[in-house]
């Protein structure tokens, strides 16, 4: 354990260092840090307390992740799950970084939203669902975003079977 | 005014000519400043707008049709003329079609009063300048009719601010020219210009006797910019914010008369300031001792000349301001009109007051 | 009351401003920037005066590698389609037909003095879906796909958009095909009947190619 | 008095006077307008519609709607080699095609972990920092025209030209380059090309000085912008904004001096940030300013780069461009500061294809265009036209 923290590099080290004051506060709600050395990232186990979470890491002093720079969705298809990866950083007093992983079922799954608390989540969502269909309970405005409103199928869905016609229009080109 | 025997000499003999009982030399007359506009307007104001912004923006402008694109105008018109004539089927039918007629009406009907020389003046009345300034607020009922008419939200907004901007701008702009009239102490556009006339050339013009009249002649210029809708007060027809403004719905023919309304209006303003304070037909060339310059640059047509020369001045800063300014906000545009330049327009009206009773 | 009169003032001085700079481009319209290519050395002489160009009649000249049209010289197409595998749209479709032994003079060398091993009856790009990312010219091995200084062809039938660079016909194809499946069923007979002699057949006779198609 | 009810939002009152009397008041009628503005708007950059609810030129509330230009990039990604998705790249924010093929190339050679050339950082640098000119120049120009100044726009194009010229000499393309490769760049720098840049950046200086005078310091101009669309710093970090629009905010926030790629630690330049002084923090005049500010920042990047720049005779700019690109299982964040702001992607990577498994692009114009129903509440049509044009959104980008 000692050498491979050794083998870290500082920008990996500190997120460890923010992912262990998270570990001490929700135990078991989150997974082991993954410490790869292009992005580090731990995943939300208890998919509840994701909000909880959220909250502590944007408001933590320790923490201060109040950047969310990016949320995609994701499919995996060979554990059943959907999924999204949340590259939150703090901008201001620290310089740490760190990735989130949210799963949830592939079959009307759903995942709390995040969207009060960092406000560019909403829109991130809202793709997010749009692509891969996941819902996110407590979205204040939870449409299609790039597609459009009647589209059906989920496109990023890996089992994703586009649709024959749109409005009369034939659709795959 | 040396020159006015002779000129009346000439009038007299136009106006006498008649083909039998038809009297073609008063025919004439009348109709020379129209022919005069429309040219002007369908073809050299719009052409001369293009060339002026191009060249203000590094640019060539339109130079494919006739050398350096002269006739583009033209060829414009004719495009114009062919395209399909769209009436909007939820439009007010009625509205939409009379809308720029209104419009192209009222700015060419106060054209009967401005002189373009001694003689050329289609109506000489002796309440010129207010009939002028009476007649232009026609064009907010044109505008208001083509932006209701539409039925397009865009043109509504185009249509109510226009009104807005108009209407308020009328104030600043009349108090202004009425200073002119007050210095001249007739509201005869003819007898304003003649009071400004005489062997020192630009050295009789109100602009130049007057220590206040700057005030006012600022103050009417920057109301006229509003009233004509020209930047930076083009906000009824702001391009990025309302599309067109009150003219989106219109195509063909109706816009092309739209389009030449404004041109001619951008004219009668720039008249109607040559006039009122820079001493319209008359030369601005004083006569310096032997050498009569005034004199030489005198008469009939030279005073046409010169007042369509100092009209195109005027049209050349008009449009060299809007290629230069941004736009203004309907808020910051009403600022301007109420808190600005209706109190300098009060307070130049009573120095010019002072004036007149101190000479 | 004093904001209200520096306001007056810095809107009259900013507009000066701004209307001086306008009438200084307004006289400077008497000079023009010209055509110089950006390779030329006084591209940058003229910095003031007009800049824009009467295109058909003046044009700024491109650049040595500038990508526009897509063409293919197919007689150094040896067949390989890896620019059909790179393409990220699609827009390059090939066919291709082995040569057979006593063909391959016929099909003749690439212009580096590489034996070409492939008829290439089809080499279609369609240039409308072509969107000159250049990834194909990169990839060829023998530098037959290139990029023309064509800026200008636009057509009235996107049909004409398709560009056909083939260098056989549709006919001579046919015999080609033909003649190779009837070599590969003797050579499999062959093979059958000798273990794995390799396969050498005499020639019929040789085919000229067909000029490429523009 | 008493009051009785009130209906209809309060245009309506019904009252007890003191004597007993009843009494209905009744306002002026006015109901809300939906404006439609766009998808085909002049002011709304490309296909944005934005549901406008008016209370005469009041906005109410403005809801963006996006995706008439969604092309389906993500979807693209998985179905093609990851050279091949540079193109794309391009494609998104088509204003600043070097500066997105940039993140996406550092992201992948992130994950491939290959050591690139000096002179190949040079070269990309120079020419994403003359792109975020060329970004910045459309920015500025098509902000003054939103505000209807048409004359500063075409000088912008004006310069912009001789940009495109630069890019087009050394890529081959004027505006979709395919220039930044993974691992590399398409072509070397042709031999004068460092030379004409030199030239370029002393040509364009004084063009910047007369633009700041003509347009920036126009009082029109600073009235039409200062006080407008005010976004304070940490609502701004919370919406995830980045680029100038943060640093319009007051926010010290540049990916190329805190999250340094490529060789911008060695370059010595200045993050703009707005004083106070001219426009109020936060404002669409200080996200402009910074606009303004940051084209000088880049010239001097420009210039040290051009001195720093090694010469390499008969140089191969694709020499460590992997033959089969394949990179090992994992997943990889990766962001440029983008002239609009941090152009991030997100790419997954199975170890077994030569195909991303998933390749999300984090547009900057998406997330700082998520503030716009906040930012336009309660502000006049203009002003709205005004924000949009602040946010400087290329709906490439916004809708992939």
């Amino acid at each position: 354990m000692e050498e491979a923290a050794n083998q870290m590099s500082p920008a990996v080290l500190e997120s460890k260092a923010a992912y262990d004051i998270i570990r001490e506060r929700f135990g078991d709600a989150v997974s082991e840090f993954d410490a790869n050395p292009t992005m580090p990232f731990f995943e939300v186990l208890d998919v509840d307390r994701w909000v909880d979470i959220a909250l502590y890491m944007r408001d933590n002093s320790l923490l201060q992740f109040n950047y969310m720079a990016c949320l995609s969705g994701m499919d995996y298809p060979e554990e059943e799950k959907l999924g999204i990866v949340c590259n939150l950083e703090c901008i201001g007093k620290y310089a740490h970084k760190i990735a989130v992983k949210v799963k949830c079922k592939r079959d009307g799954g759903s995942i709390p939203s995040v969207s009060c608390v960092w406000h560019t989540a909403n829109w991130h969502e809202r793709e997010a669902y749009d692509m891969y269909g996941m819902v996110f309970e407590g979205h204040p405005d939870l449409r299609r975003i790039l597609c459009p409103e009647d589209w059906t199928g989920y496109p990023l869905r890996k089992d994703y079977q586009v649709q024959e016609t749109y409005h009369g229009i034939k659709v795959p080109y | 005014m040396s020159s006015s025997p002779s000129l009346n000499t000439w009038s007299d003999a136009l106006s006498g000519l008649s083909i039998g009982w038809f009297p073609l030399g008063l025919v004439i007359i009348a109709a020379i400043p129209l022919v005069f506009i429309a040219l002007y307007a369908l073809t050299y104001g719009v052409y001369g707008e293009r060339k002026i912004s191009a060249f203000m923006q590094d640019r060539l402008g339109p130079m494919e049709v006739g050398f350096w694109g002269l006739l583009q105008t033209l060829a414009d018109i004719l495009k114009l003329l062919q395209k399909e004539d769209i009436v909007p089927k939820m439009a007010d039918k009625f509205l939409f079609v009379i809308g720029p007629g209104i419009l192209f009406v009222g700015s060419f009907l106060a054209f009967a009063v401005l002189p373009f020389g001694p003689a050329f003046i289609g109506a000489d009345l002796n309440v010129g300048l207010f009939y002028a300034v009476g007649i232009v607020a026609l064009e907010v009922v044109g505008i208001l009719a083509a932006g209701w008419g539409s039925n397009n939200k865009w043109a509504l907004y185009g249509a109510v601010r226009s009104v807005a901007q108009i209407v308020s701008y009328e104030i600043p702009a009349s108090i202004a020219l009425l200073c002119a009239a007050m210095l001249a102490g007739t509201l005869s556009m003819q007898q304003i210009t003649m009071m400004q006339a005489g062997p020192g050339g630009f050295m009789h013009w109100f602009l130049f006797t007057n220590p206040i009249a700057w005030l006012p002649f600022l103050i009417y210029f920057i109301s006229s910019l509003a009233e004509t809708n020209r930047a930076p007060f083009d906000i009824p027809e702001a391009e990025s914010e309302l599309v067109a403004g009150y003219f989106t719905e219109y195509s063909g023919m109706k816009f092309a008369v739209i389009f030449l309304a404004e041109y001619g209006s951008m004219f009668m303003v720039s008249a109607i300031i040559s006039i009122a304070f820079l001493g319209g037909w008359t030369s601005p060339l004083p006569n310096i001792g032997g050498l009569e310059l005034n004199a030489m640059t005198s008469g009939p047509v030279w005073g046409a000349f010169w007042i369509i020369m100092k009209g195109f001045f005027f049209i050349f800063v008009q449009m060299w301001l809007r290629w230069t300014l941004p736009r203004l906000r309907v808020d910051q545009l009403m600022y301007l009109c109420w808190k600005v330049l209706t109190p300098f327009s009060l307070i130049a009206f009573v120095l010019t007051a002072v004036w007149v009773i101190n000479h | 009351m004093s904001e209200y009169f520096s306001n007056i003032k810095t809107s009259a001085t900013t507009i000066a401003t701004g209307m001086a700079i306008t009438l200084k481009h307004f006289f400077n319209a008497v000079k023009r920037k010209g055509d110089a290519g950006i390779d030329d050395a006084d591209y940058f002489r003229q910095v003031d005066g007009l800049c824009t160009l009467q295109y058909p009649r003046e044009a700024v000249p491109t650049p040595p590698h500038g990508r526009y049209r897509l063409y293919c010289h197919i007689d150094d197409c040896i067949g390989c389609r890896q620019c059909e595998r790179a393409c990220p749209v699609e827009c390059i479709t090939i066919d291709t037909i082995k040569a057979t032994n006593d063909d391959l003079a016929a099909c003749g060398k690439t212009s580096g003095g590489q034996q070409k091993r492939m008829w290439v009856p089809v080499f279609d790009i369609d240039i409308a879906k072509c969107m000159t990312c250049g990834i194909c010219v990169s990839v060829c091995p023998t530098e037959c796909l290139y990029h023309t200084p064509v800026a200008d062809f636009s057509e009235f039938d996107v049909k004409n958009m398709l560009y056909h660079f083939g260098n056989l016909s549709k006919i001579e194809a046919e015999a080609k095909r033909k003649k190779l499946a009837e070599q590969q069923v003797q050579a499999a007979k062959e093979k059958a009947a000798a273990g794995d002699a390799p396969a050498a057949k005499p020639a019929p006779k040789p085919k000229p190619a067909a000029p490429p198609q523009e | 008095m008493q009051e009785l009810g009130k209906a209809e939002s309060n245009s309506i009152r019904i009252t007890r006077q003191d004597d007993q009397r009843v009494t209905i008041e009744k306002d002026l009628d006015t109901e809300h307008m939906v404006l439609s503005m766009g998808p085909q708007h002049p002011s709304t950059h490309g296909v944005l519609r934005l549901e406008c609810i008016t209370d005469g030129e009041v906005i109410v509330e403005a809801e963006p709607y996006l995706g008439y230009l969604h092309r389906c990039f993500e979807k693209h990604c998985e179905k093609i080699d990851y050279p091949a998705i540079v193109p794309y790249t391009d494609r998104m924010d088509y204003l600043a095609g070097m500066n997105s093929e940039l993140a996406y190339c550092i992201t992948v050679e992130k994950l491939l972990d290959i050591e690139i050339p000096r002179r190949v950082e040079f070269i990309r640098v120079i020419t994403s920092e003359l792109n975020r000119i060329a970004s910045h120049l459309v920015a500025i120009g098509t902000y003054a025209i939103d505000l209807g100044a048409f004359t500063p726009f075409l000088f912008c194009f004006r310069d912009r030209e001789h940009i495109m010229n630069l890019l087009e000499w050394i890529s081959g393309a004027r505006m979709l380059y395919n220039y930044i490769w993974i691992g590399g760049v398409a072509y070397d720098a042709p031999a004068d090309f460092k030379k004409r840049v030199a030239e370029f950046v002393t040509y364009f200086r004084p063009k910047a000085v007369e633009l700041y005078k003509l347009l920036t310091e126009n009082e029109i101009f600073v009235k039409r912008t200062k006080g407008i669309g005010i976004m304070p710093a940490d609502v701004a970090i919370n919406f995830a904004w980045s680029g100038p629009m943060l640093r319009g905010s007051g926010v010290k926030w540049d990916l190329r001096r805190n999250d340094p790629y490529s060789v911008y630690p060695e370059l010595d330049f200045d993050v703009p940030v707005p004083d106070g002084k001219f426009s109020d923090v936060g404002d669409c005049l200080s996200r402009h300013l910074v606009r303004a500010l940051e084209m000088e920042e880049s010239l001097k990047i420009i210039e040290q780069c051009l001195d720093k720049m090694p010469e390499q005779q008969g140089f191969d700019p694709r020499a460590v461009i992997p033959k089969k690109i394949r990179p090992k299982a994992g997943e990889v964040y990766g962001r440029a500061e983008n002239p609009r702001g941090e152009l991030g992607y997100y790419i997954v990577s199975d170890g077994k294809s030569t195909k991303p498994v998933r390749c999300k692009a984090r547009s900057s114009c998406f997330v700082n265009l998520a503030a716009m129903k906040d930012l336009s509440k309660g502000q006049l049509l203009p002003d709205l036209v005004a924000i949009i044009g602040s946010i400087d959104i290329v709906l490439g980008e916004v809708d992939r």
